[in-house]
């Protein structure tokens, strides 16, 4: 079981912030396959990974990033702040 | 200090407050960044992502602290709705030298920008808009490798 | 706004005034240079050209604002005889984008260093001595060739 | 008549921040000349003008700037402002 958590229009297109996936996914790219997967919402937010960004367990990484034993996976576009 | 936060700050008060704390400070610097009403904008609306917010603005301090050899160095972040003239972050750094407190405080502005979990949402009479990352603010990174 | 002066000055105060008169500004950015006890200081006494000060600072801001599009650029700059910890001076810089807060400042700070027409002397338990220009600082000037 | 004036080491070394010369200088360097041949102070104070700058009236300038109708020179070590 694990975490995955979304932001900005990530979060909007998919229409919620945080959900639990049971997966057997080993790297961040098989999770992608697997969210887009499940319904189209999931799919439209995934379309385009140029424009989307992974942190697991809150540490920016790429998307051949092993999972291993993470708790949270989240998906966002680039960060603007300042 | 770092300080992520809904409530507004005060510029002067908290500059007031850094450069009473320092000791040895030659030169003392501070950014701050405003909301401008730009196309007429009316509000920003700030998301981020609590569990990493902190530890990621930890990691730039600590960074910016061990290469320019600042004295000190503050990050005030706010999140929420802020409408135009209102003040969303400011850094503050301190150095016995003005390189060494100029060149901190753009290396924490150029990774807040780009690697700090925060979101921006254009509010306007028409409608909204989540604010593109710019590839400036990317390249902007490569000046510090 | 432009102020040379005896009278020492109010770091946060001045920064929420210069905030507050801005309009459009995205960036905003603050230096101010404080008097080091290194080596034994005592007190800074600082000379300057009455007649030419204002003149030359002048000079710097309107090149500054030029150059940088500044929204606007407020110096301070104190004489007299300064104990350790003190202000010496400030400068505050407006911008839309923080590259142009932060280069006008840098410019602004670099121009007095070496183009203003003060004078550092140094006073210890043992003595005064005059501050003597940095080859570094006249060589910062060249950046901006 | 043009008034003289000194700052920083120039001054205390002459031991006066302000004089007036009756001359008939062409330039910096000819009234550098007329001054250093005053006394021991200022010979003293303009031995080496590498250390020296000039303004002429409030402008910096070099020494080969012709005096024309100036009404004032000021005579500095290099400036340590900020």
């Amino acid at each position: 079981m694990i975490t995955v958590v979304y932001f900005a229009w990530l979060r909007e297109r998919i229409g919620l912030g945080r959900e639990q996936i049971e997966t057997q996914a080993k790297t961040v790219a098989q999770l992608v396959a697997e969210l887009s997967a499940l319904d189209s919402y999931h799919a439209a937010a995934f379309s385009d990974l140029r424009a989307v960004r992974v942190a697991v367990d809150q540490v920016l990484t790429d998307f051949d990033a092993p999972l291993a034993n993470a708790k949270e996976v989240a998906f966002f576009p680039p960060m603007t702040g300042g | 200090m770092i300080s992520v936060q809904s409530a507004p700050f005060d510029l002067g008060d908290t500059a007031n407050r850094f450069a009473s704390a320092q000791s040895g400070a030659g030169a003392i610097v501070t950014f701050s960044g405003v909301v401008r009403g730009d196309g007429g904008l009316i509000a920003l609306e700030i998301e981020h992502y609590d569990a990493m917010t902190l530890p990621a603005i930890e990691e730039m301090v600590s960074a910016a602290r061990a290469r320019f050899g600042l004295l000190d160095a503050w990050v005030i972040h706010r999140y929420g709705r802020l409408t135009v003239g209102e003040a969303i972050m400011m850094v503050a750094t301190s150095a016995p030298h003005r390189k060494d407190a100029f060149a901190g405080a753009e290396f924490l502005m150029d990774y807040l920008k780009s690697r700090a979990p925060f979101w921006k949402k254009e509010h306007r009479a028409d409608g909204t808009a989540w604010v593109a990352a710019k590839d400036s603010d990317e390249a902007a990174l490569t000046h510090w490798d």
